[in-house]
């Protein structure tokens, strides 16, 4: 099917090969996002940070859009009790770095993309981030615990990058983009990563009857219905791909708050950029990454709990 | 929700601490403290809320809702499908039919 | 990791495996799913129709989540401009049937469910709904036009089996659980299919300059940004989970509009159970599944265009 | 919006028949009918709101809107979140402020 018949009249010379053209055609007939989109689409690198539950989902839905290059970040291997809900692991993959993994189910699922996607089983660091989030211009934050967000959180601000952030928890689900046209940052919400470290164990879950001695933190860390990950994932990537495409976003200065109980979509306006912000305000005092200003991985370190329970 | 009411709802681990309730309405006659006769006027602020949340609604840990007399890092207070920083946040006269939602960032993924 | 340690202090005698309790851990301890909520699931017989971009999304969070047996229907093979939304195929499975490689992946990624997914690469016809809706509890249709839509309605229907419904094209997906505890069925809402036939061919795309003969259907039929059905059959999955575990679902008489472009989720209330309805309603005309009441297709033979366009 | 206006809008492919725009905002003042100088109450139903519709808004392919007086089938019509049947349909009663939504059902995937 040449070119021509598909579009409205118009042809385009199109630097998009026919393999491609008919790879997205049902993408490329729809007006706003046609063949500027895809090509915009293609020249754009996206790095992924957390290849879990969220950051499978967001992952196959951006190769399958046909991103022009995706670096997936994971020091992570995977475990028998994260099948159910990172979709694209299979139990014969279990042990095997979960970044490796995901990178190989998504060359497989768009060989076109311009160049193959790339897996670093390696921690985020206050020693790496910057440089990474230097070289994306798309930056996804799919990772599960205080310290990572605000670590990335930093870097897009500190490199002048929007940062598409999705979290799942339970039944619930959160959706928003960070430091996008003016939009709030992390820490415009909540300076103190520290005063959230302590409450993101508390608050999500309180000391059931008869469990004293276990601390939720462990268990409720990672406690959600399994296809919460993939549905917040999923409106993740496409936020990106807007974001890439050069279409409007929909979630910048405003919060998505999905309960998939009551199957209900919050939606709210956020407050401005917050001047007094100690990393995007007019006088910042955070100026590079550094753990100080980080908290900690996990409220109780998890050798400390593992140890508790014996694991 | 009867007219003269404010609705309050808590999502994202927060109903936990409210019995798992995740939807109030509390009638403006509720605010009234018979402790404060002087207390005339009859608008209300986002702080008289929480003081009543504190005080009688409340059932689990209070270190995880307050801090002071302000919620807890954490906790973002949303009236009216807006960020209370938009709205004036403790100081926001609270009006019947007004919706107050109580909504803790998650960062589980 | 034995079980007591994980419930709230209470002990079950459960028919789930250890191997069970540690794959679905996370979900276990959430006391709305719970222990209860797995079992029934496990015990829950699912039927999917279409394995295209909702099918893909839809079977592999069903998959995932335990559910005890899974039949995949579609006769389709899978096209390189499938690809980009049907976001499990990979290139070298082009020409396969669609829902043989579905359930391949599936059962990968889940290798313990009770029963292996079952793959049919067939049609769905008058002649075998019926059957396949009689033998499982929960069904879904993942298909793609009027015809099967409205044959998998009157089935369940004739059968009294909930239809967990969802669709997708361009920037726009709907969802809504027809035919549970009174709410509608789709003739409650458009009894007659074929009006809806030369309307779905027309209305959901008027004819562009300059492409007079092309008509829209086989385009537009197609046409969709591939995030938005992974986003529908996502949602679909989740309310299919609900049901197969006894908890409450949240679109029974309530549908979602979804609009990609602007990331707003839409609910409204639709009306009651019609008692005129031709095949729900109190003195139902429609008792057998039979082509005259179900309409063609697609509104122009898929043929005759395929000619006209010369593919 | 104006509180003097009826919200209209248009979703699942209907915009297109509207140079693809997606809401508008009609005031009041818009459905008074010179040529009909009797109709003097001032209430307008949602039969009215197709009129208007088709008089001055539609752009496109009537057949794909209208089918006689009502909605061609296939497109739902949503007034203030609720399926316009729970409403009393076509001859539902308007008022400033309302929300009224046609939407086509979708049946790709
Ligand atoms: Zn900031
Ligand atoms: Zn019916």
């Amino acid at each position: 099917m040449e070119f021509e018949r598909v579009e409205f009249g118009k042809t385009y010379t199109s630097p998009l090969t026919p393999e491609e053209v008919n790879h997205y055609s049902r993408q490329l007939v729809l007006p706003q996002f046609g063949v500027e989109g895809q090509i915009k689409l293609k020249n754009t690198s996206v790095l992924l940070v957390g290849a879990g539950g969220l950051g499978c989902s967001a992952a196959i839905h951006l190769a399958g859009s046909g991103v022009g290059q995706l670096t997936i970040v994971d020091h992570d291997r995977i475990e028998a009790s994260n099948l159910h809900r990172q979709i694209l692991y299979r139990s014969e993959d279990v042990g095997r770095y979960k970044a490796e993994v995901l990178v190989e189910r998504c060359s497989r699922s768009n060989p076109l993309s311009r160049m193959a996607p790339v897996a670093l089983c390696t921690a985020l660091t206050t020693e790496n981030c910057l440089e990474l989030v230097r070289n994306h211009a798309v930056i996804l934050d799919c990772t599960d615990n205080v310290y990572a967000r605000y670590l990335l959180n930093d870097a897009c601000v500190l490199r002048g990058r929007a940062l598409v952030s999705a979290s799942a928890l339970k039944f619930d689900g959160q959706l928003t983009v960070y430091n996008h046209q003016g939009s709030v940052c992390r820490r415009c919400l909540f300076p103190d990563p520290m005063a959230l470290q302590a409450q993101s164990c508390d608050d999500n879950g309180v000391m059931g009857p008869g469990t004293q001695y276990l601390c939720w933190c462990f268990v409720r860390h990672r406690c959600t219905h399994h296809a919460v990950p993939g549905i917040m994932g999923s409106l993740q990537a496409m936020e990106a791909i807007k974001l890439a495409s050069g279409m409007a976003v929909s979630f910048a200065g405003v919060q998505l708050h999905y309960d998939s109980l009551s199957g209900s979509f919050y939606r709210f306006k956020l407050r401005p950029r917050n001047p007094d912000c100690p990393v995007c305000g007019d006088k910042p005092s955070i100026r590079t990454l550094d753990d100080s200003h980080l908290g900690t991985n996990t409220c109780w370190t998890r050798q400390e709990l593992k140890a508790k329970l014996d694991l | 929700m009867p007219p003269r009411d404010i609705r309050v709802e808590f999502a994202g681990g927060v109903e936990l601490l409210f019995d798992n309730q995740k939807q109030l309405d509390i009638p403006i006659s509720k605010f009234h403290d018979p402790s404060h006769p002087a207390k005339e006027n009859l608008t209300y602020t986002v702080r008289d809320l929480l003081q009543l949340l504190k005080d009688r609604y409340l059932k689990q840990r209070l270190e995880l809702f307050l801090q002071g007399d302000n919620v807890k890092p954490g906790i973002l207070v949303v009236i009216n499908d807006c960020d209370w920083e938009l709205m004036g946040g403790p100081d926001y006269e609270l009006e019947p039919g007004d919706r107050v939602v109580f909504i803790s960032t998650l960062h589980g993924g």
